[in-house]
């Protein structure tokens, strides 16, 4: 590396110095050979690729059902796949990675690892397809009968992406920002954001050998009251990103804020807001489909109250027609969940998907507005960042997030600026008590205040932090709205 | 009466941050001299900060489900920069999935730390403890 | 009685006669002591009034939950009761009647709760109230903390009503034809109307007194694809006829078809029409309250598909604002629930009803349709209906189920001429494949046809009765719409 | 070869109408004659019925969990009436509750039905079942 970040395609021969270094970086890199690695994607059979699963479904109009799911030992883990796969009639799959792995740690990943199959539990919270390696990651693609995609949380994820898609993974998520900011606390955003123009340039590369592979921005960032605004402006950056280093099929996420019309409403805005700007940088053969997160904030413990909160995300998912939803279990608010009550939760949503399938949110004065407010903040932030890049995207995002103009709530990163806070209004859509150096115009910023004074009246109490902090509990307890009691 | 020093931090690879921060906020407000070292803490940067802060108490948290190995030899490290006998709390989901809370609190006990606390306590819960074992 | 049923108020002097045959029929109708009655209600607390709980929630917009629940023997009852009231989180009680006492069959149910005392299980798959009498029932309404009401499905409730609302019960379901038609195979309407009009006199005469008793028509009938139309013209007849006698407080019913925007423009236009109607026969001083009922046909057997089920009508049911939802449980398509798949049903649901609190269904062209719809078909069925009664009602009733003016699909009453048939349109609300002889005008019949043409197009196969197949086992096999496979 | 005769209804206080109607369409598509007395059948309505028709076999509904009472001496009076030995099913949500099924069809094969089926039960599960059994 070394040479100053821009946003630009990677020339893939330069890459080749840097490929050899990443792969070296662990033993497992070694049996990286991207050229049997294109045959094996070439002989897989279409439903197995995620990202023609995700065109079918798009076309379709349908909403696809995937879990979170991933333990140390390749057994046990390619036991729990299947599990979720038969059992749990999941429609994609997954391989949630541990998070030594996911800050490069791979020692202490191996330590874990054999302690875990030493002691017949997993230590730990995912799986090390890095210690795993090639071969090992291909067993589960040739033993599962849907679509793999690796899900993690890696600010630098090149090693990862190289073996997984080796193995024949068809969809990685992750990206510059997305997995630095909520993941990270002194990673440089100028490092990740060029470590996954290595990742996408990668998948460029697989693209360019007729191989699609799925590349999903990780949408609900902290999980915590984030805004539509916040999301889709780290997504559309994140696929321009993409899209210029030859990714061609781009799943934009977003995290269920609760309101159904706000949910409904950043859905449908997560597209137009991407093709735009993907326009207006000439890219026009990205393929772009959407993930509803069900809530990713605090759950509540009892497991009935989950349910409801599961299938209230599932029934916004399918009116909102997202091209697929990640779901959540009844033991979230418990630890990481039995692979009964994952494959639980997912038949829960599928039969909300499977009721809804021939409904959406019908258009609506209130829809529009708030489509409109989304848009309108989303094109302030974006355009500033274009701005402050001087016309560059990667440099842009860099200096947007130094100079606060994208700010993600409650991030553990220092190179969030953190002066935003975000707080629910009268109807519990997720608004700005603070909206810090978020650019926002006059009028949004007075939409703002409008919308928390009228829950501040409704409660007879003045927007405050307390407000922030009765909204973190609030599902949790039972509700949306964090009302005081 | 003085304010007691507490050292704040989210121990190992782990990187949930909103519930370290509603917990600096909580025993700010509870009166609690607070050093957030923040999430992604190393057992280094814990004894570090204990020492040079003075501190009456360590506060780890540990949400995602790795403590068992984070924090083995915490308080070994402890004691060898002389202060092995600060009070010592973990929190937050300690293991990896939902395991019977009895043996989770005897293995975190057996580790070195003077109490142990599930997931979702609430800053209510355990702070009055905090004080009586702070002597206040 | 023996004379000419007409919608007319009862005489109070003139029943009494009547009134001392009923309390004659079983050894218990002697406890029951009006004057005394009176003195307890009125010392009970507001909140153990089901009238004033309803007026409450309706005045905050919020949707209440109330489970089903009924077991043989006393003490059992009141256990299951204040489980589902402290562990279940209810809002609302209800006290479910067995089968043998819904046909006035006192005897079996005598021998059949001697027996379940005897085993230590309920073989009555009820509460069987006349059996227990005034004493034992006002000992539920002591030792609970919720309202109660009489849940059950009796042509003849003469008896039952004396002796519940003696009790102190504060609301009671049923009426002359959503208890009969559904619920009876050779009661003439004449008959069963005739029998309510003296329970809804009964609730008149404790109104007079000055205590609020509710009084819920059932709004599902046969809870298999039955059209707003047929239960709103139901609901609508039967509250006429109820604030004839001197009922104040009614909640009317309308069981989930699946559709979101069509059950919600079902419970908007149920108040409408009810309104209007009543406005007609000069009475204003009654309030209309509304319970929207989960999914009455068919469940999935598995219980994660079911939560899904259960959470789908629970949005709905805040997205519609209905005042109240009926609880279905997991078990739905196991067998009468434990008292713990109970207390879940009830407690998932309430997660989903207060995540929706502050949120409604937003205004929209399709649901102005669909309420339009419903408005012109009702109101087609009505008027038809009082034209046929020559301006009475109870009349009127008698004579459109003779001539399927009103029909309502797959009840077992001999009194329907079950002409109708009814299948889903390609979104899934409930059209009618026929309409036999419902009285809609040529536009409402070509938008059928319409409709189901549509569906058939997509489903490349003519609209015919297997369609209608299809549709029943549809949600049990975890979809809406029973495609072919 | 002659169509053979069912006897169709939902015992006792019952009256679950849905099933039975697709019941009587799916044996009358399969080629049985059948005879459909619909719901709240006796005892009584079910000898007289068999005995009328000359059915081959009768085939008992029961959704609302009192089969245990109202089935009760059914194969008796059936012996009575000089027809003891017809073929005698018996389907539904048998009891109250979700019990046992081994205990269930235990309970029923005594009271004699010859089969005995559990709930959601769909036509193609048990036609197959009923052509063999009467020999078709
Ligand atoms: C939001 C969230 C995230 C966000 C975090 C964003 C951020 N940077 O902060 C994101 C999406 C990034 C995330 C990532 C991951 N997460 Co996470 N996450 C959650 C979630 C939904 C809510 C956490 C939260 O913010 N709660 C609200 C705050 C206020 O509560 P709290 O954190 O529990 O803290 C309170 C108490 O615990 C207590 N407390 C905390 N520490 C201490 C210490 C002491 C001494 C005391 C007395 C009390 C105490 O006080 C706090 C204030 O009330 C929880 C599940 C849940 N609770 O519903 C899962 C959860 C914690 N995550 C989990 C996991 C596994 C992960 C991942 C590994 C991904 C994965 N495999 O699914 C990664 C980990 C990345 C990493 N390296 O750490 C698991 C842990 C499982 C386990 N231990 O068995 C959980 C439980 C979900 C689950 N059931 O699988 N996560
Ligand atoms: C719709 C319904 C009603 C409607 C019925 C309208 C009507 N008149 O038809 C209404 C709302 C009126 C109703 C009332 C009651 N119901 Co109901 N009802 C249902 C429900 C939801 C669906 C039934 C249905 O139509 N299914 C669709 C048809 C196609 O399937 P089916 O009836 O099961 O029949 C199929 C098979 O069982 C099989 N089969 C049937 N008979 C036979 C016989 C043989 C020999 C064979 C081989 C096969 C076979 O073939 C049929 C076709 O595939 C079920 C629960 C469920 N299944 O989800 C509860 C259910 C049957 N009802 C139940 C009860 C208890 C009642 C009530 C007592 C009220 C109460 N306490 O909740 C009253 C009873 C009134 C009375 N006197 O009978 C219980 C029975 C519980 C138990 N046995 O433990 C159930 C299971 C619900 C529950 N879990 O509590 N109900």
């Amino acid at each position: 590396m070394g040479e100053r970040l821009m946003h630009a395609k990677l020339d893939w021969d330069e890459l080749q110095e840097e490929r050899q270094e990443v792969l070296a970086s662990w033993p497992t890199g070694q049996d990286v050979d991207l050229e049997q690695a294109i045959q094996f994607h070439k002989q897989l059979p279409e439903e197995l690729n995620f990202a023609k699963c995700l065109t079918q479904a798009k076309a379709k109009g349908r909403t696809l059902a995937q879990p979170r799911a991933g333990v140390a030992d390749l057994n046990s883990h390619l036991e729990l796949l299947l599990y979720l796969q038969d059992v749990g009639e999941a429609d994609l799959l997954p391989t949630t990675i541990d998070s030594y792995t996911r800050q490069n740690r791979y020692e202490e990943a191996e330590k874990a690892l054999a302690e875990s199959v030493r002691e017949g539990r997993s230590l730990l919270n995912g799986f090390p397809a890095v210690n795993h390696g090639v071969a090992s990651c291909r067993r589960l693609v040739e033993s599962l009968s849907r679509p793999l995609q690796v899900r993690h949380g890696t600010p630098d994820a090149r090693l990862l992406a190289e073996i997984t898609l080796a193995a024949g993974f068809t969809a990685f998520e992750g990206g510059g920002i997305s997995y630095n900011i909520p993941y990270a606390k002194r990673v440089p955003l100028e490092e990740s954001i060029r470590h996954w123009q290595y990742v996408d340039r990668l998948v460029g590369f697989y693209e360019e050998q007729g191989i699609a592979i799925n590349r999903e921005p990780f949408g609900p960032l902290t999980g915590t009251l984030v805004a539509p605004c916040i999301s889709h402006s780290v997504a559309v950056i994140e696929a321009v990103l993409a899209a210029k280093q030859g990714v061609k099929s781009i799943t934009l996420g977003y995290g269920q804020c609760g309101n159904i019309v706000q949910d409904v409403a950043a859905l449908q805005t997560l597209t137009m807001l991407a093709e735009e700007y993907l326009r207006a940088e000439n890219i026009y053969d990205v393929e772009i489909t959407t993930v509803f997160h069900q809530w990713m904030g605090g759950f509540p413990k009892d497991e009935a109250k989950a349910y409801g909160v599961i299938a209230l995300g599932s029934a916004t998912a399918a009116l909102g027609k997202a091209t697929k939803v990640i779901v959540k279990t009844t033991h979230e608010a418990l630890g990481i969940p039995t692979k009964e009550a994952n494959a639980q939760a997912i038949r829960a949503t599928k039969q909300v998907l499977n009721m809804l399938q021939d409904q959406a949110l019908p258009e609506n004065a209130a829809l529009a507005d708030e489509r409109e407010i989304i848009l309108q903040e989303t094109r302030a932030i974006l355009d500033k960042t274009l701005e402050l890049g001087e016309g560059d995207w990667a440099l842009g995002a860099v200096r947007a997030f130094a100079a606060g103009v994208i700010d993600v709530p409650f991030a553990p990163s220092s190179f969030n600026l953190s002066r935003t806070m975000p707080a629910r209004d009268n109807q519990g859509a997720v608004r700005f008590l603070q909206w810090g150096n978020l650019p926002f115009p006059k009028e949004i910023q007075d939409f703002h205040r409008a919308k928390l004074a009228e829950r501040g009246q409704a409660e007879r109490r003045p927007p405050s932090f307390q407000m922030v902090i009765d909204d973190i509990y609030a599902v949790g307890q039972g509700r949306l709205v964090g009302r005081p009691r | 009466m003085e304010a007691k020093t507490l050292v704040l931090g989210v121990i190992g690879a782990d990187v949930h941050a909103v519930g370290n921060k509603i917990l600096e906020i909580a025993l700010t407000e509870a009166g609690f001299n607070v050093v957030n070292l923040g999430v992604l803490v190393s057992q280094k940067e814990f004894v570090e900060a204990a020492l040079e802060t003075n501190a009456d108490a360590i506060l780890v948290s540990s949400l995602y489900g790795h403590a068992e190995i984070d924090a083995r030899g915490l308080r070994e490290a402890l004691i060898e920069a002389g202060i092995g006998d600060i009070l010592m709390y973990i929190g937050g989901y300690l293991v990896v999935g939902n395991q019977d809370w009895s043996e989770v609190e005897a293995k975190f006990k057996q580790l070195g730390f003077d109490r142990v606390y599930p997931p979702s306590t609430l800053p209510e819960d355990f702070i009055p403890t905090l004080r009586e074992d702070l002597g206040m």
